[in-house]
């Protein structure tokens, strides 16, 4: 069981070390986007996985808040993208362009 | 944002689940992790995805910053108020053994009350900044177009009195 | 070796201090800056919770079984309030850096400080004027 | 050795973040970087046992820290002027983090029980946790019953930056007298300009 777990463990480190290359190499800024999109599920996962090979598997509420916050995030980074700010339109300037 | 349909919606669906998962952690702290200062914050998250998602000025409407400003002070004010309460029943600031006279529901009651005054300032709080920082572009449109008018109406003002309207003029 | 294996933790927490260390010393950058610093902050906070760890230990909370043993809750009090009070510490930072920003129209600190110098001097060139 | 294993790899991997992250120049992708390290730390901190911790740091590091980043770079430049690396601050840094190296020796073995900080206050509150309060989550009972001073100090602190950041951002402002790509400093120049060229006139 607790090899199983092992081997796990490691197939999310490896994907994570895949997504932060991604991170920090990515082109775009939606590479980047995607890619601590993608490392936060995959500490979702991890501490998933975790709790389980720990044997207290209660702690399931902090995955369930990552998944939560990293939509949250993601969302926010997309609206900033799309209107340049957090805040509301302010029509009577120019808009700033994306980055 | 606002004219996605699906964000929309998904955010309509997560926006009250996330505050009932706020009041979850808050309420269930003393039992699993959590507690007032993740509570709040989590609430706070859910607030701001709805400014994200429907606009700042409809996230002001729903939760209006006058009351917001009055639930940071309540928080910091039922945090001490707890405490007041444990003198006036004859103990020193803070000891809930005072509260009730079974020693155990005493605490929980005190932890209770302080733990929610922590949960509110907190959101209040988190609320407040989030407001402040994605409303400063507005902020400062607005204060200009106040201002402007302002120097219009005072410059049409000294115009008729004939006097110059800059101090630089003058000499 | 096995030393350092032992104590790993302690040894990585001080090169993620020195890294943030670095940022808030030597970057000209204010959101960098304020980056280094939780970066340094972040480094305070796993030295604390890595010295509340006990080996076979679990989370404080408890399960009602007499053998288990609980790491450290201290650390971990001290640290959760050190986080919150962080962030509303970051954001006064942020804000004053928003302010900067709308004064100097650059957010690089020795360009701010080349702009308080040119204004510095015109303000005494012209509290000069009247008398020259 | 697995909880070894996980907490080494995932400390390593908050380094290479860091470093990372302390050398791109474009802003945008520093804030995705650190919310990447505090998603990264929280799970750093599960390993280690700090459950309460994660919860937090998890809300607040990659939520909310992100988010006022996010808000703060729709306001000022996005580009970091490139910067040689400075001989004499990484001198110092490189110095302090030696000489705490240096004291590493000196501090108890990592997860060793015996240590002094577990032997002194711990035991009391996990027993008393149990027997006085009720409360099966130590670090509540702790934050809200034990060191409840502490935690009414913390929540003033964070009550006085909300009113800090209030009166700085959303308060009486000078910035609407400017006109459009002015800042403050061409303002007071211009206004020093203005004294000067009407003493000029007087004279």
């Amino acid at each position: 069981m607790s090899l199983w777990f092992s081997i796990v463990l490691v197939a999310i480190g490896v994907s994570l070390l895949l997504a932060l290359a991604r991170a920090a190499l990515g082109p775009t800024a939606f590479d980047r986007v995607l890619a601590v999109n993608s490392i936060g599920t995959l500490a979702v996962l991890a501490i998933c996985v975790y709790g389980f090979f720990d044997g207290r598997p209660e702690f399931l509420d902090i995955a369930l808040l990552y998944a939560l916050i990293n939509f949250i995030g993601t969302i926010s980074v997309l609206k900033y993208f799309r209107a340049g700010t957090l805040g509301d339109h302010v029509p009577s300037e120019k808009h700033r362009d994306a980055p | 944002m606002q004219d996605d349909p699906v964000i929309r919606v998904v955010a309509k669906v997560l926006i009250p689940t996330i505050m009932l998962f706020a009041l979850y952690v808050q309420f269930h702290g003393d039992y699993g992790p959590g507690g007032g200062f993740q509570a709040g914050v989590i609430f706070a998250a859910a607030l701001v995805l709805h400014a994200v998602v429907f606009g700042l000025h409809r996230a002001r409407q729903v939760w209006p910053m006058r009351y917001n400003l009055m639930g940071v002070s309540a928080g910091v004010l039922l945090y001490g108020g707890t405490g007041v309460w444990s003198m006036l029943a004859g103990a020193n600031y803070l000891d809930y053994f005072a509260l009730k006279a079974d020693p155990k529901a005493a605490q929980h009651l005190g932890i209770l009350l302080v733990e929610f005054g922590v949960g509110l300032t907190v959101a209040s709080v988190m609320v407040a900044l989030f407001f402040a920082f994605a409303g400063r572009l507005t902020h400062i449109r607005l204060v200009a177009k106040t201002a402007a008018h302002e120097t219009a109406e005072a410059g049409k003002a000294a115009a008729d009195n004939g006097a110059p309207a800059r101090d630089g003029d003058a000499g | 070796m096995s030393d350092i294996a032992a104590q790993w933790n302690y040894y990585v927490v001080i090169v993620l201090m020195m890294l943030g260390f670095y940022a808030v010393i030597a970057r000209g950058n204010m959101v960098k800056k304020m980056v280094g610093l939780n970066i340094f902050q972040t480094s305070v906070f796993m030295l604390y919770i890595s010295v509340g760890k006990i080996d076979g230990g679990t989370a404080p909370i408890l399960t009602g079984d007499a053998a288990s043993v609980y790491s450290n809750p201290l650390p971990h009090v001290l640290i959760l309030t050190a986080i919150v009070v962080g962030v509303a510490t970051t954001a006064v930072g942020y804000a004053l850096i928003i302010r900067i920003h709308e004064a100097y129209g650059t957010i690089e600190d020795d360009e701010v400080a080349a702009l308080v110098d040119a204004d510095q001097e015109a303000r005494e060139r012209a509290d000069a004027g009247p008398a020259s | 050795m697995g909880m070894f294993a996980v907490n080494a790899f995932l400390i390593f991997l908050l380094v290479i973040i860091a470093v990372v992250a302390l050398n791109v120049h474009r802003l945008f992708a520093l804030v995705m970087l650190s919310g990447a390290f505090s998603l990264t730390a929280a799970a750093q901190f599960v390993v280690l046992d700090a459950v309460d911790v994660a919860f937090t740091e998890a809300a607040v590091g990659a939520g909310i820290s992100t988010v006022l980043a996010l808000a703060t770079l729709s306001l000022v430049p996005r580009e970091e002027k490139p910067h040689a690396i400075a001989p004499l601050p990484a001198l110092i840094a490189v110095a302090t983090g030696a000489l705490l190296m240096v004291s590493i020796g000196d501090l108890p073995q990592f997860g060793a029980a015996d240590a002094p900080v577990h032997i002194h206050v711990a035991p009391d509150y996990i027993s008393g946790s149990e027997k006085l309060i009720g409360v099966p989550n130590v670090v509540t009972s702790v934050l809200a019953s034990y060191r409840g001073y502490d935690t009414l100090g913390e929540t003033v602190v964070i009550f006085t930056a909300a009113i800090a950041v209030l009166l700085i951002l959303a308060g009486w402002t000078r910035a609407p007298h400017l006109r459009d790509g002015e800042t403050e400093n061409t303002h007071i120049a211009q206004n020093a300009q203005d004294r000067e060229d009407g003493q000029k006139d007087a004279g």
